[in-house]
């Protein structure tokens, strides 16, 4: 399965309305990702990264073209079919972390196996896990709130690997986080990728994290502007 | 669900302060509800409690030729008490009442009462009746209610002539001392009525060891079949009551809605701010597997379940409250100073179990509706702009 | 600075559509319950009104002391200029004679001799003249059991129970026997016209209504009357003017002297009525102010929370400079107007739906057995002047309270950590 | 008005002493008083809360078990009947055409507003047979010596339990008589006066009744003439006379 594709994309389109008109934010996309990738679409504000992010995510839907995650055509799927794969498959960091302020950080971890109904001796054991991949097991009962932004983060990573997606979406991970932080985020994240070969892809312009990335995708106006995979 | 219900508690009790506001207002409109109901329920059972407290008990035996409406049967109906009642009368949960039509001469004018003995000792009606056991006037002590001594106007202390005819018709007369004087809201009880002690009565009429009506304290007692005697069981003396009683429930649901409503409107106003404010959190759902309308019932649950935090926070100081509230009633002075005296009256919140129940499960259903209103929002947001907190 | 925060408010939707809509809400019900209240409570009083008080009435001096005998010798003569008087005086009222009067119906048999008779309680009023309201006023139509009301003179209606025992039916005649205004005999036949319901044991024992004219012919009453009721034109007992009113007229027309002069009584100062009037007064304030106070409550917490829900954009204006205690007052000028045009909307809404309830009742007849005289029909809400200005009350302070506290938040706001809490 | 005439009557006509000064006394007041029939045209002024009124009537009476009064004034009295015969009581009303009769607790009700009620003109048992009476001294009464004669009544359904009369000593014709309570207290008092002789008899022609715990004058009864052993016609005591 180690080079099995994860994603393929064709011809993807995607339209917004916007006022009378229409905006395209991905033209023409082609693109497939293996098992195992360690991606970052790379683009300037506006480039289209996060739309298509979202796209294979199952957040959004194409407007024209097809696009493969994991099998699954993202623009057939009914709601609930596309919240099984991500709830199944997918895992998702977002650049203000999206944790649940009222939770803890145990809470918010766990939050991805209570939907996945795994029993609760299991929950605890894949918690606990999850953190120490992220060295924050000290942590396990603060609340977002009492968090640095590289702390929340790596909640954020722990809740996006806990169930050990096929393949994990960051948008933008880094862009709330200083220079060490950042290193500190990427690295763990690398070396996720690299124990449990989950597929990453990210959208970012950081080049802390492009300096991370095995293959670049760039974007430009809604295009792949290059595709530059990077072997060992 | 269970889940929903698990996270929603989570979510609840993580956001601390603004729950606990949210749930302090609602649980305040709980116990309102219910209070301000029992109150109004109080209210017109209040008639009720009087009628019991005043004039019938648990219930009561008539003799049968007696007729409240028309007073010439008061001069047959009466003979002697039965001696199934004995025991009851000795025990003081049995009262006799013996009734003769009178006259009475206030300042030279005339006028028709009924003229009731009534023991003194008595423990079943709340008459002041301990005021005609005195033996230092010559007159006849007796106690009449407000209205009658505004009527005859006269106080404590005033003698007045009344005139009545025995037993065989003969025509008697004697002052009576009027030793107290009671306010009552029965006016069965007080217009036109004077109270005098029972052996008193008997022996003026030359009827001794008789009544006209037998009082019981327990609406519970067994009833006992008496020849010459009708029972008259609570429901009946009050039929007419109840069915003003009934009138009156059913205007007083409408003041449920409008205090069902008030509930409504907390969390309503709660639940808009909460999805207006919580976006990116809904769209961390969305990306974390829930559908939208998982979450719809998510927001649903988390605002019904504020109805049961305030259920169990109105439990813990709400039922004690409305227990004293019942046994201790709540006292409203009146001023109703063209009487001449100070009246206070004392209402009894009434509340069924049924009440509070029926309260719980409805506002629970309720505020489950006004939940799940704002929250269908959710269901037509874009999750990804819902991420980015976008929505307005 | 008002104008700024205005239009503020009124482009910024969700700023003040919100808010508005729940202070106005709370403040419709509050205004809504108040009137209703008050109409609840006042029912029996208007039930005792139309039966037997009226809101005001016009009795003689000796009469009123001896209300409770209703004794026609002390009857008030010379009415109808009166009457003049009165409608000219005091043109708040319409004002109705009445004549109450005790008895003995007779019913004949075949021979004109008697077949059975009972005591009678007697009502004398105007039910055939084109203006009177009085069938109405009292529901005579929807108490109606057998027959019609009465049509012309020499007609009578007789409790359903009472015809009943007499055995007698509409159509046929029975004879009244009571005592003229000076006592003597007063004997007069009547055809029964209806028969009627009323709901009270005591009135459906032995009552009968007659035409006014009829009972003064009967019992030699020419141009005298027992008792004029007034009733207020709006239809709802206003007991301080009640009691103002009577005041002027008993200084006018009393007279200290004269016990056949007449005096005007409230129906506060007749019978026990006094103690109810109160006592509704009295618990409908108390369950009113109670309302307010949980409505408040509940203001007070949609303020607190619209207030916090603002601290995001208060960071944002202190960070550009904006003083605390501008950002703080602007905002509690913000939730002064919203509550003022919550509270207007709301007093407006709430005024319209009382005034539905007012004018066309919540109908509970339905809910009820038969159609007794003295069960209303619909219970009504009544508009009452605190009804104007009740709703200010949570839907300012209330608003503006919840704001002023959750903006101390403004002053306390001293780490980065406390507006991440808030903000979350 | 007949109705007042009667228990005056019979106080003064139906005699049996037990006593024997009394005894004699009353004996003597009802040899001059009583009369198989008599027909009499009497006014009762009665003494209302507004205005006296005065209703005039003629009364035929046979013994004490018929009386048959027609009343004369004023206007809207004129033409009713009333007829007694035993303990029974009709009134015929000329405006309604019906004969009504007054049963039961009716009777206790006061007549045409009088101080009397119709059961005061129903009672026709003879005093002695009712009462135990007994001199008890003597006292004027308006100028007259009168006997004073204490009545306890020895039977007990009777309306008042003792009496007290005043007898003029020389023409044995009571003048004043006071009804009492069992407990004493004082009820009612009649005054006799204006006493004529009219065929060899001696007459009291008015009569004042006065309820004594109410306030007012009283009802005043007048006897404008009055006429012993008539011949009166038997159907005029029969319902079928009321309608005539």
């Amino acid at each position: 399965m180690e080079n099995s594709q994860i994603i393929r994309i064709e011809n993807l389109v995607k339209r917004f309305p916007m006022g009378k008109g229409e905006f395209t934010a991905l033209n023409g996309i082609k693109l497939s990702l293996g098992q195992g990738e360690f991606a970052g679409l790379i683009g300037p504000s506006g480039s289209g990264k996060t739309t298509l992010l979202n796209i294979i995510g199952s957040l959004d839907v194409p407007s024209e073209g097809s696009v493969t995650v994991l099998g699954r055509s993202i623009g057939a799927l009914s709601t609930g079919e596309a919240a099984r794969l991500r709830k199944e498959n997918l895992g998702f960091i977002f650049q203000s972390y999206n944790l649940f302020a009222v939770h803890t950080v145990y809470e918010n971890i766990e939050f991805p196996l209570l939907l996945l109904k795994y029993p609760a001796t299991e929950r605890k054991r894949m918690v606990t896990d999850a953190l120490e991949w992220v060295g924050l097991t000290d942590k396990i009962k603060s609340k977002p709130p009492q968090l640095s932004g590289g702390e929340c983060q790596r909640v954020a990573i722990a809740r996006a690997m806990v169930k050990k997606p096929s393949l994990v979406l960051a948008d933008e991970p880094t862009a709330n986080l200083d220079a060490a932080n950042s290193h500190n985020i990427l690295k763990t994240m690398v070396n996720l990728n690299r124990e449990l070969k989950t597929s990453f892809l990210f959208a970012t312009h950081d080049d802390k994290v492009i300096s991370y990335l095995r293959r670049k995708i760039f974007l430009l106006d809604g295009r792949v502007d290059n595709d530059i995979i990077i072997s060992n | 669900m269970k889940l929903a219900i698990k996270l929603a508690f989570r979510n609840l009790i993580g956001a601390g302060l603004r729950t606990w506001l949210n749930v302090i207002v609602l649980s305040f409109s709980f116990v309102i509800i219910i209070w301000l109901k029992g109150v109004m329920s109080g209210w017109d059972q209040q008639a009720k409690t009087d009628m019991t407290n005043w004039e019938i008990g648990g219930g009561q035996y008539w003799h049968e030729s007696y007729d409240p409406y028309d007073p010439f049967t008061f001069s047959d109906s009466h003979s002697p008490i039965p001696g199934e009642f004995t025991g009851e009368i000795e025990k003081g949960d049995m009262e006799p009442y013996l009734i003769a039509q009178g006259t009475i001469y206030p300042q030279g004018r005339i006028q028709s009462i009924m003229i009731k003995g009534i023991n003194p000792n008595q423990s079943i009606f709340m008459l002041p009746a301990h005021k005609l056991d005195t033996s230092m006037t010559d007159a006849i002590p007796s106690i009449i209610g407000s209205l009658m001594a505004k009527n005859l106007k006269a106080g404590i202390g005033d003698r007045v002539t009344i005139q009545w005819r025995d037993n065989q018709g003969t025509f008697d007369a004697a002052e009576i001392l009027i030793t107290d004087i009671f306010t009552v809201s029965v006016p069965a009880v007080d217009q036109g009525q004077v109270y005098i002690p029972l052996d008193r009565l008997q022996s003026m009429m030359g009827l001794e060891g008789e009544a006209t009506i037998l009082t019981y304290r327990n609406s519970e007692s067994p009833v006992v079949d008496v020849p010459g005697w009708t029972h008259k069981p609570k429901e009946i003396l009050t039929a007419q009551v109840d069915e003003m009683i009934k009138m009156k429930t059913t205007g007083q649901s409408v003041l449920y809605a409008v205090l069902l409503l008030l509930a409504m409107l907390a969390i309503f106003d709660t639940q808009v701010l909460s999805i207006f404010r919580r976006q990116k959190e809904i769209g961390t759902y969305v990306a974390l597997g829930y559908t939208r309308r998982q979450v719809v019932g998510l927001f649903t649950v988390e605002g019904a379940m504020y109805a049961v935090f305030a259920a169990l926070l109105s439990a813990a100081y709400g039922l004690p409250f409305l227990a004293w509230q019942a046994k201790a009633g709540w006292t409203m002075p009146v001023d109703a100073s063209d009487f001449g005296m100070a009246i206070a009256q004392t209402l009894y919140p009434v509340y069924s179990a049924g009440l509070v129940v029926s309260t719980v499960l409805l506002v629970l259903l309720v505020t489950t509706v006004v939940s799940y209103w704002p929250s269908r929002r959710i269901a037509k947001m874009n999750p990804t702009e819902a991420l980015r907190g976008k929505i307005q | 600075m008002i104008k700024f925060l205005f239009k503020g408010l009124l482009r910024d939707k969700s700023r003040s559509r919100l808010p508005i809509i729940v202070v106005a809400v709370g403040v419709m019900l509050t205004v809504f319950l108040h009137a209703y209240i008050v109409g609840f409570m006042g029912d029996t009083i208007e039930t005792n009104a139309r039966f037997s008080t009226g809101h005001v009435k016009v009795m003689t001096r000796a009469y009123s002391d001896n209300m409770q005998q209703i004794p026609n010798d002390l009857a008030i003569t010379g009415i109808s200029s009166l009457l003049e008087d009165l409608d000219r005086e005091f043109p708040g009222f319409e004002w109705t004679p009445r004549i109450q009067f005790g008895g003995l119906v007779d019913a004949p048999d075949e021979s004109g001799e008697t077949k059975s008779q009972g005591p009678a309680m007697g009502f004398g009023m105007d039910l055939l003249s084109e203006s009177s309201g009085e069938a109405e006023r009292l529901n005579l139509q929807k108490s109606l059991v057998r027959g019609k009301l009465p049509g012309s003179p020499g007609e009578i209606l007789l409790s359903e129970t009472f015809s009943r025992k007499l055995k007698v039916n509409p159509g046929e005649r029975v004879t009244l026997i009571s005592s003229t205004m000076l006592g003597g005999m007063a004997i007069h036949n009547f055809t029964i016209s209806g028969t009627l319901f009323f709901g009270q044991e005591a009135l459906d024992r032995g009552t009968i209504i007659a035409d006014i004219e009829d009972v003064r012919m009967a019992l030699d009453m020419e141009d005298a009357t027992g008792e004029i009721l007034g009733f207020f034109l709006d239809g709802f007992y206003n007991d301080d003017l009640a009691l103002s009113e009577a005041d002027r007229f008993n200084a006018t027309f009393g007279s200290v002297s004269d016990e056949f002069a007449p005096v005007m009584k409230s129906l506060s100062r007749q019978g026990g009525m006094g103690t109810y009037v109160n006592l509704a007064k009295g618990w409908s304030t108390y369950i009113s102010l109670i309302f307010i106070f949980a409505m408040s409550l509940v203001l007070w917490n949609a303020g607190l929370l619209g207030g916090l829900r603002r601290y995001g954009e208060v960071g944002i204006r202190l960070a550009m400079g904006e003083e605390k205690g501008h950002v703080y007052r602007s905002m509690i000028i913000e939730s002064v107007m919203i509550g003022i045009i919550g509270s207007v909307f709301g007093t407006i809404l709430g005024l319209s739906f009382a005034w539905l309830v007012q004018e066309y009742g919540i109908n509970i007849s339905g809910m009820m057995q038969g159609s007794a005289m003295l069960m209303p029909e619909a219970i009504r809400a009544r508009i009452t002047p605190p009804d104007f200005y009740i709703g200010f009350l949570p839907g300012i302070a209330a608003t503006v309270i919840g704001t002023m506290l959750s903006g101390i938040g403004i002053y306390k706001r001293q780490t980065a950590r406390l507006f991440k809490e808030l903000e979350a | 008005m007949k109705t007042i005439l009667i228990p005056i009557l019979s106080t003064c006509l139906l005699i049996s002493a037990t006593a024997q000064d009394a005894n004699e006394i009353l004996k003597r007041v009802e040899r001059n008083m009583s009369s198989d029939n008599r027909i009499f045209e009497s006014s009762m002024i009665i003494h209302g809360n507004r205005a006296s009124r005065t209703i005039t009537s003629r009364t035929y009476a046979v013994g004490d078990k018929q009386s048959f009064t027609e009343y004369l004034s004023p206007a809207r009295e004129q033409g009713t009947k009333m007829l007694k015969l035993e303990n029974q009581l009709w009134i015929y009303s000329p405006s309604t055409d019906r004969t009504i009769q007054i049963s039961g607790h009716m009777l206790r009700q006061s007549v045409m507003g009088s101080d009397l009620s119709y059961e005061d003109m129903m009672d026709d048992r003879k005093i002695t047979e009712i009462y135990d009476s007994e001199v008890t001294g003597t006292e004027p009464v308006d100028g007259r010596n009168t006997w004073i004669l204490d009545l306890t009544a020895k039977v007990t359904d009777v309306a008042y339990h003792k009496r007290k009369m005043w007898i003029d000593t020389e023409r044995y014709v009571p003048l004043r008589e006071e009804l009492f309570a069992k407990s004493g207290q004082l009820l009612k008092r009649t005054s006799l006066s204006e006493v004529k002789q009219i065929e060899g008899r001696w007459f009291p022609m008015k009569v004042i009744y006065k309820d004594m715990l109410k306030q007012g004058d009283g009802t005043e009864f007048v006897i404008t003439s009055v006429k012993f052993n008539q011949s009166i016609p038997d159907y005029i005591f029969s319902k079928a006379a009321l309608k005539q």
